[in-house]
């Protein structure tokens, strides 16, 4: 692979990131949403496997295929069943700030993304590290869809893309997080989305809906 | 025989563990918990003997390493541990009478609590701040079962707002983490996460990318200790977790989350001077004070109270870290261990109250000490002792930080953080005293005697108490230990 | 403790008691005079005194030693201030009990005494005299501390014999604002202290106005004799002394007889003028509503405690 | 170890083995015991101070103890004082507590805490680093708050004095901690010796702050005005021993407080810090004997009169660092303030003592329901009367001695030493004066209507005198008050040369023999003189009277009453009647608050059926200065709840709030 066509497809698999983040915050449907994770997944998968074929690094080719079993397979697998033990209320009920503001916000906080990256741009600049930005850009969106979104799915869906976005970075900068890091944080975010799925289901149990905005029990 | 010591205090947890697994909860398994605490502190002992003798070790290929910080946090696991799981069984003893639990949930809350403290264990022992975060994580993930465990409305909503805050946070701390990895790419020795070689390459990684880094370690592991803004799930899980899960979530874990600041603080001053670090904290702190005191003034739930005085602990200890040297150092672990005995005796003895009287409303609790006067004495000292009063230990912890605060030229700082910490003392006392003192209702209702404080509970209680006490008349053979971690924990400048 | 102090201290007392009740009586007839009364003759008090003395003692039912002791403290306090001030001879026999504040201090035991033989009867008058009187003491006492600070500051002491020797060598110091103005607080604080118009009338046992006489009304026959001649020696003592703080002249300063005859010839004028004064104003008063008194006795407050400020900025 | 050390030692050991006897013992024999050990303990104590005031200095580190600083052990001679007071206290209320004790606090806590809080007062004195200061200190505290707990379960106003004394305390403590650690932050370490050494170089700034912040934290331990709300709450909550131990020997520590790091560790310092404490002082002294004529609880005045008193030993204080130029006048105030603090402590502990029989033996101490017990408790009565004779500065009490001093170091303050000093030097005996004359007003009110008249109600009709170990204690508590009346002189020359020291003048105001002679100024008095002289006087008359004049014996006969009715208890004068003319005169001061409700009979509106009047005074300051703070900290806690709603999204927006605005800051400065 030349390098043209590494950077090529890795900009684009970049830019499908973050174009990804900004549908999960214009659609409101659960079910569309995970499609977009999924997408959102592959593109993940495929910087991870550009860096594994420019780096040639097999440690990096297990990450681009545990990525994809991850997160175009068991993590949208698992939101599916949350969503669909919901039932026909699936469609997201407006959200606390409105789309059109969601998507102004999204677009301050991506140049924010790319202010506060510049000393890490600068530190290495190349192909790889110039495109930190779309990830930290990423991080922000999931963190501000978690802040915004009412159901229970979908702050976890929210709480996916902060990951996302926090792997691409880790892609991005680096060839060599050692393998066990990289495995136990994999593990370690299977088991926090399957914790959050256990919880909303027994949220449906005892609150019946599960509109997170009602969590309102607990308080001064 | 080092490493064995090093696997004993995460591998005897997880042997509990799997007892629970195999066997279940019974009266005859009700006490592998409290041998397996009990073994952890005895390894984390010999440990700190160990590493007296011949400084830091390292094993299992270089994932674990001990040094006399690790060791001191080890042991307060290990004492807190033990105190918690000494308290279990009588706990879910009355738990499974009342019908609020069956064997099942005791045989796997006894489970999660083990893996819980191999987890925190395992925090304190990693030689990298990969391995450090994994744990931490996990410890989220262990606990949020033990804090939902009563299924309840309300607890079920306190695990929903732990999980998804505490990811959050620690989220961040994991791109702080691989933020940190991407400028030690950058150096000659390419030292990755590794604590000891990050710091000795300080000099060589980027500033503005450490800075970076290390806001988003702070904050996010911050977000664990209970440290403002990531704090608001703290009140809820602590106030809604079985009481010896509150005891050791409030007494270890935010000291251990604190414990991983404090290493990424080693690297931080290492590479950006003390002030950026410095800053954040004591920011940091002084937010999370301000709340915590502001918070419990009007406050109507006494878990909630304990667990709000933790939030304003720990931003004490932040002080601290943030003051830096020497003997802020000495006082920021000597309050944790303090502050793990105290809020331990207190989230046991606050259970045990709200299992005979049957709620957690202050307004509701009356003249405890005419009518349990041994479980209210442990309560009231425990309050005392919490609002730093001799002879516990967290006087001469405070006293340490704020003589530090004062002669580091932190003044002004040092004098806010010490008013609003009086002024939720005063507070803690207030309420605490409204529950325990006066004359207990004459009626009807007045005329069942209230049941009596199970033997093991109050001795563990009183154990907590003497042993903080006892730590505040004299370190005695921590001083060694103490001074060894602080030196430790200031660093190289 | 010199020649000219034992003379004083032997001289004084015998001065004060006897000529005490004379001043009063003498005061009482100025008043019946002036009244258009034929008034009984300046002797009067003493026949009384004569009278009540030769009287069965009693112990009224459920008074306890306090009522019993009181008046024998009201007559000691007066005497040992009589003995030690210098109101005849400007030497006191015991120097370091003649201090203006242990005098001061000394009158208002004896006060005190009396209020708490009054409250000791539990009767409703005597614990209305009491309250009344405590009431009044405790705005006495503070303006006679003040005053005397006044006229002690120019001085360099509170001995009194020091005062009267410090204005007799330095005439000018009588005129002085301080002093001045401490003359007439101690004016008024001594009206109030001695039971006069329009503090108090000393011959009304009306319950609304009284303060002294119902403190008394339980005490008869010695018992009563000595409260009186206690008052009588008090307003005696009190005139002395106003008379030798502001105007010393003719005051024995030395122990020959002729300069002690002098000086208690000279004192005698000194209180008969002053009593005559007080008398005259007397009948020209109204008595004062109980409540008002208080506002009097914060004026004459405020006046000392200008003198005071006086005495330390012209100083 | 030299006998002052020894002594301390001995004193130390006793009272840990009382704390022990109170712990361990059964409950008929545990008064017996830890009031004998405690005594001892007590009297060890006073031993140890005496021979520290003669000049055995003693000192001792133990760096083990108490983690991150150590403590030091020093007693000098100032420190000498403060002991030997509070040891003979501790003498006196833990012999009295043989017999109140056993009724009323025998409790093993309060038995077990009550030698342990003598030790705690004895090792705040001896407290040779801040360290170990501040560790006694709040052990003293806790001490305090225990033993004021003792009985709440039986009132509720015990639990809610015990709140206020908690959190005063609290609060006064970080005040102390604070400024003490300012102080420490400029010294090379934390003990006194390094501290006196770091106030020569210190900015007055910060020596300023030191003196204000510790100014108010042991004020507030000595009761001053505004910070005086916990005192005449939780001083009479107390066991009256307790009381007794608290009023005469725990506020005394306030003083300790600011005498040592005043005048000792700083060095005196600037004029305007003693202004201040002058000012304090004067307020004190008056608003506290205000409250005092009002009060009608019997312990609540005594409380308010301990207010009034460490006003007038911080007037004391206060003159004695405004005139330190003029070292005669500076030490004669300090000796005058010292020794009016020994007074005090000699006889409030009687006052308290006997408030504390009275309450045993009448069942109240509200003085509206006494009265009559001059019969029934007549060793009581005469040790209150005494008692209250010493407390009203009349001769030849005790307070008139040390007031008289006072007084004598005002007068001869020269204008020289600066226009504050000349303004406030007539403010100040202005203040004295007043109090003087209140203080008469309110003893004769407290002993007058307390002991004398008849008996108010059943309980004081019922009074039995208390047991022998309780009047054997007000005897000796007496005999102390007694002799510090009419012989000063054998304290005032230590007390002199103790005041010349801390003030380094190097001229002590020494007195000499039974006449208190000043030295450098003229003034003079003789204590015992004026007593011989007045006691002669009076048997003298009493010969005269009875031998000479009437030689019949006393008849017994009705009160005549100007011929009234039989009398009843309820014609007579109460606490509350005695003070009513002097609350009018206050009125503007004090604002009395008073309601009518007059009941009409059904038949007709111009016939009255029944009239009720209540009369409250309550505390001003506290209404002013407290009410509207803690409102508004009400206040502030509500709106602060608004931060914990509950909301998820809300928790998780501190974060990215926080977080965003992070990430900007470092874009920016980067």
């Amino acid at each position: 692979m030349s390098e043209t066509t590494y950077v090529q497809l890795l900009y684009l698999a970049c830019g499908g990131l973050l174009l990804t983040s900004v549908l999960m915050l214009w659609r409101r449907e659960l079910a569309v949403l995970i499609r977009v994770f999924a997408v959102q997944g592959f593109a993940l998968a495929v910087i991870a496997g550009l860096a594994a074929l420019h780096h040639g690094g097999i440690e990096l080719g297990a990450v681009a295929v545990g990525i994809l079993v991850l997160r175009v397979g068991i993590l949208p697998w698992l939101l599916r069943r949350a969503v669909a033990a919901v039932g026909p209320a699936s469609r997201e009920t407006r959200p606390l700030v409105n789309v059109a503001a969601s998507l102004l916000v999204a677009a301050v906080l991506t140049l924010l993304a790319y202010a506060v990256s510049r000393p890490l741009v600068e530190l290495a600049p190349a192909a790889a590290t110039s495109a930190i930005p779309i990830g930290v850009a990423v991080v922000l969106i999931g963190f501000f869809v978690l802040i915004t979104r009412r159901r229970a799915p979908s702050q976890l869906v929210g709480f996916l893309l902060m990951d996302n976005g926090i792997t691409a970075v880790g892609l991005l900068t680096t060839a060599g997080v050692a393998l066990t890091v990289e495995l136990g944080v994999a593990l370690d975010v299977l088991l926090a989305v399957l914790v959050l799925q256990i919880l909303t289901g027994r949220m449906r149990e005892t609150f019946g809906d599960t509109d997170v905005a009602e969590l309102r029990e607990l308080h001064d | 025989m080092i490493t064995l010591l090093m696997l004993a205090p995460v591998g005897l947890p997880v042997l509990g563990a799997l007892a629970y697994l195999l066997f279940g909860w019974r009266p005859a398994t009700a006490w592998i918990a409290a041998g397996a605490a009990a073994g952890e502190l005895a390894a984390a002992i010999g440990l700190a003997a160990v590493v007296d003798l011949s400084g830091p070790q390292i094993a299992v290929g270089g994932l674990a390493r001990v040094d006399a910080l690790s060791v001191f946090m080890l042991l307060v696991i290990g004492t807190v541990g033990l105190l918690a799981t000494a308290a279990s069984p009588s706990y879910l003893a009355a738990e499974i009478r009342a019908g609020r639990a069956s064997m099942r949930t005791a045989a796997r809350h006894s489970l999660l609590v083990q893996a819980f403290l191999a987890a925190m264990a395992s925090a304190v022992l990693a030689a990298d701040l990969g391995g450090l975060w994994i744990a931490i994580e996990a410890t989220t993930i262990v606990t949020a079962f033990l804090v939902g465990q009563r299924r309840t409305r309300a607890a079920v909503e306190a695990a929903w707002k732990y999980v998804v805050i505490c990811s959050t946070g620690i989220a961040l701390a994991l791109l702080g983490a691989l933020l940190l990895n991407y400028a030690a790419q950058h150096t000659p020795v390419r030292p990755g996460l590794n604590l000891v070689g990050l710091i000795a390459a300080a000099h060589t990684l980027d500033p503005a990318v450490t800075k970076i880094a290390v806001a988003m370690l702070v904050i996010g592991f911050g977000t664990k200790a209970g440290l403002a803004p990531l704090h608001a799930w703290l009140p809820d899980a602590h106030s809604q977790a079985p009481a010896p899960v509150s005891a050791l979530m409030s007494g270890v874990l935010l000291s251990v989350a604190f414990y991983a600041i404090l290493r990424v603080k080693l690297v931080a001053d290492a590479v950006l001077g003390a002030g950026f670090a410095r800053a954040l904290l004591l920011v940091m702190a002084l937010a999370s004070l301000a709340l915590a005191a502001s918070l419990l003034i009007a406050q109507r739930d006494y878990k909630r109270m304990l667990a709000y005085s933790s939030i304003e602990h720990l931003a004490l200890i932040a002080t601290g870290a943030a003051v830096g040297g020497p003997l802020a150092m000495a006082a920021v672990l000597l309050h944790m261990l303090g502050h793990g005995l105290a809020k331990g005796v207190l989230f046991l003895g606050a259970g045990q109250l709200s299992q005979t009287d049957g709620t957690s409303r202050i307004a509701q609790i009356r003249a405890v000490a005419a009518r349990q006067p041994v479980l209210a004495g442990c309560l009231g000292f425990g309050v005392l002792a919490l609002i730093g009063l001799p002879p516990f230990s967290i006087f001469a912890s405070e006293l340490g930080i704020a003589r530090a605060g004062f002669a580091a030229g932190l003044g002004w700082f040092t004098a806010i953080a010490l008013s609003l910490t009086a002024v939720a003392g005063a507070v803690l006392v207030i309420h605490v005293s409204r529950m325990l003192l006066g004359t207990p209702a004459e009626g009807p209702g007045a005329a069942t005697a209230s049941p009596r404080l199970p033997a093991a509970a109050g001795a563990v209680l009183l154990a907590g108490l003497t042993l903080s006490a006892a730590l505040g008349v004299t370190a005695g053979p921590l001083t060694g230990l103490l001074h060894s971690a602080a030196v430790i924990a200031v660093g190289t400048p | 403790m010199s020649a000219l102090g034992i003379v004083g201290g032997v001289v004084q007392p015998l001065a004060v008691v006897a000529g005490s009740p004379v001043l009063v009586g003498m005061m009482r007839q100025v008043r019946a005079r002036l009244e258009g009364r034929a008034g009984p003759g300046i002797a009067q008090p003493w026949r009384d005194l004569r009278k009540l003395f030769g009287k069965e003692p009693i112990a009224p039912r459920g008074t306890g030693v306090v009522f019993r002791a009181a008046p024998y403290a009201l007559v000691a306090t007066t005497l040992v201030v009589s003995f030690v001030a210098p109101l005849a001879t400007v030497d006191s026999p015991l120097d370091p009990v003649a201090d203006l504040f242990a005098v001061v201090a000394l009158l208002t035991a004896g006060t005190v005494a009396l209020a708490l033989a009054g409250l000791d009867t539990g009767t409703a008058f005597g614990g209305m005299g009491a309250s009344r009187e405590m009431t009044i003491v405790a705005l006495v006492e503070p303006t006679l501390l003040v005053a005397v600070f006044a006229l002690s500051v120019p001085v360099g002491s509170t001995n009194l014999a020091a005062i009267v020797s410090s204005t007799l060598r330095d005439p000018a110091r009588a005129i002085s604002p301080a002093s001045l103005l401490a003359a007439v607080a101690l004016v008024i604080v001594i009206v109030a202290e001695t039971g006069r118009l329009p503090v108090d009338n000393p011959s009304t046992h009306l319950e609304l106005t009284m303060v002294h006489e119902a403190m008394v009304l339980e005490y008869a026959g010695p018992d009563l004799a000595l409260v009186e001649l206690a008052s009588a020696m008090r307003l005696g003592v009190f005139l002395a002394l106003l008379a030798n703080l502001f105007v010393p002249w003719g005051i024995a300063t030395t122990a020959g007889p002729f300069a002690v005859l002098g000086g208690v010839l000279a004192l005698a004028v000194k209180v008969v003028v002053l009593g005559l004064a007080l008398a005259v104003g007397e009948v020209f008063l109204a008595k004062l509503r109980l409540f008002r008194v208080p506002e009097l006795l914060a004026g004459s407050f405020l006046l000392a405690l200008l003198a005071v400020a006086a005495s330390f900025f012209l100083a | 170890m030299n006998p002052t050390g020894l002594a301390l030692g001995v004193a130390l050991v006793l009272g840990v083995f009382a704390a022990v006897l109170g712990a361990a013992t059964r409950k008929h024999l545990r008064a017996r015991a830890v009031g004998a050990v405690t005594a001892l303990c007590g009297a060890a104590g006073t031993i140890a101070g005496i021979s520290a005031m003669c000049g055995t200095r003693y000192y001792a580190a133990f760096p083990a103890l108490l983690p991150l600083s150590g403590v030091t052990i020093t007693v000098d001679s100032t420190s000498g004082l403060f002991l030997a007071v509070t040891g003979a206290v501790a003498f006196v209320s833990a012999v009295y507590g043989v017999g109140y004790a056993r009724a009323d606090a025998n409790g093993r806590l309060p038995q077990a805490v009550f030698p342990l809080f003598v030790i705690t007062m004895m090792l705040v004195v001896s407290a040779g680093n801040v360290g170990a200061l501040l560790v006694c200190w709040e052990l003293m505290a806790l001490c305090s708050l225990v033993l004021v707990l003792t009985e709440h379960h039986r009132r509720p106003e015990v639990a809610r004095a015990g709140r206020w004394y908690a959190v005063m305390t609290h609060l006064g403590f970080v005040a102390i901690l604070a400024g003490l650690l300012v102080f420490t932050a400029a010294a090379d370490d934390d003990t006194f010796p390094a501290l006196r050494v770091a106030a020569h170089h210190l900015s007055p700034t910060t020596a300023s702050v030191v003196f204000v912040a510790t100014l108010l934290g042991f004020g507030s331990k000595a009761g001053v005005v505004p910070l005086h709300v916990w005192l005449p709450r939780a001083h009479p909550e107390a066991p009256s021993h307790v009381s007794a131990l608290m009023s005469a020997a725990m506020v005394n520590l306030g003083v300790y407080g600011i005498v040592r790091v005043g005048f000792d560790l700083l060095g005196g310092g600037q004029r305007w810090w003693w202004l201040l404490t002058l000012a304090l002082g004067g307020i004190s002294a008056v608003y506290g004997i205000l409250h005092a004529a009002m009060s009608t609880d019997l312990k609540r005045l005594l409380g308010y009169s301990t207010t009034e008193n460490m006003g007038l030993v911080l007037i004391g204080l206060g003159a004695a660092g405004l005139v330190a130029d003029d070292p005669v006048v500076a030490g004669l105030a300090l000796a005058a303030a010292l020794l009016h603090m020994v007074n005090h402590a000699a006889f409030k502990t009687v006052l308290f003592l006997a408030a504390g029989s009275v309450q045993r033996g009448a069942g109240s101490r509200d003085l509206d329901a006494l009265g009559g017990l001059s019969g029934p408790m007549p060793f009581t009565t005469a040790a209150f009367g005494l008692g209250a004779l010493a407390a009203s500065a009349l001769p030849p009490g005790t307070a008139f001695v040390s007031e008289w001093l006072l007084l004598q170091a005002l007068i001869h303050a020269r204008p020289s030493a600066g226009a504050a000093a000349v303004v406030m030097m007539p403010i100040a005996v202005a203040a004295v004066a007043l109090t003087a004359g209140l203080a008469v007003a309110t003893f004769v009110k407290a002993f007058g209507v307390g002991f004398l008249g008849r008996p108010r109600s059943a309980g004081a009709a019922a009074a039995r005198e208390s047991p022998a170990s309780m009047t054997a204690a007000l005897g000796i508590a007496v005999a102390v008050c007694a002799v510090l009346a009419v012989l000063p002189t054998i304290l005032l020359s230590q007390l002199g040369s103790l005041a010349s020291g801390l003030l380094r003048t190097g001229s002590p105001a020494a007195m000499d023999g039974i006449v208190v002679r000043l030295v450098g100024v003229s003034g003079a008095l003789s204590p015992l003189m004026l007593a011989v002289v007045s006691v002669g006087a009076a048997l003298g008359l009493v010969a005269v009277v009875r031998l000479v004049l009437t030689r019949q014996a006393r008849r017994a006969a009705r009160l005549w009453d100007c011929g009234a009715g039989p009398l009843s208890a309820r014609m007579e004068y109460t606490a509350t009647s005695f003070a009513e003319p002097l609350q009018r005169v206050f009125d503007d001061v004090v604002q009395p608050e008073t309601d009518v409700d007059v009941t009409h009979a059904r038949e007709s509106a111009y016939l009255v059926e029944a009239i009720e009047f209540r009369n409250r005074v309550l505390d001003r300051i506290e209404r002013w200065l407290y009410t509207p703070l803690l409102r508004a900290v009400s206040v502030w806690a509500a709106a602060a709840r608004r931060l914990a709603t509950g909301s998820v999204h809300r928790y998780l927006g501190y974060g990215f709030y926080t977080l965003c605005g992070l990430l900007i800051l470092l874009a920016v400065t980067r």
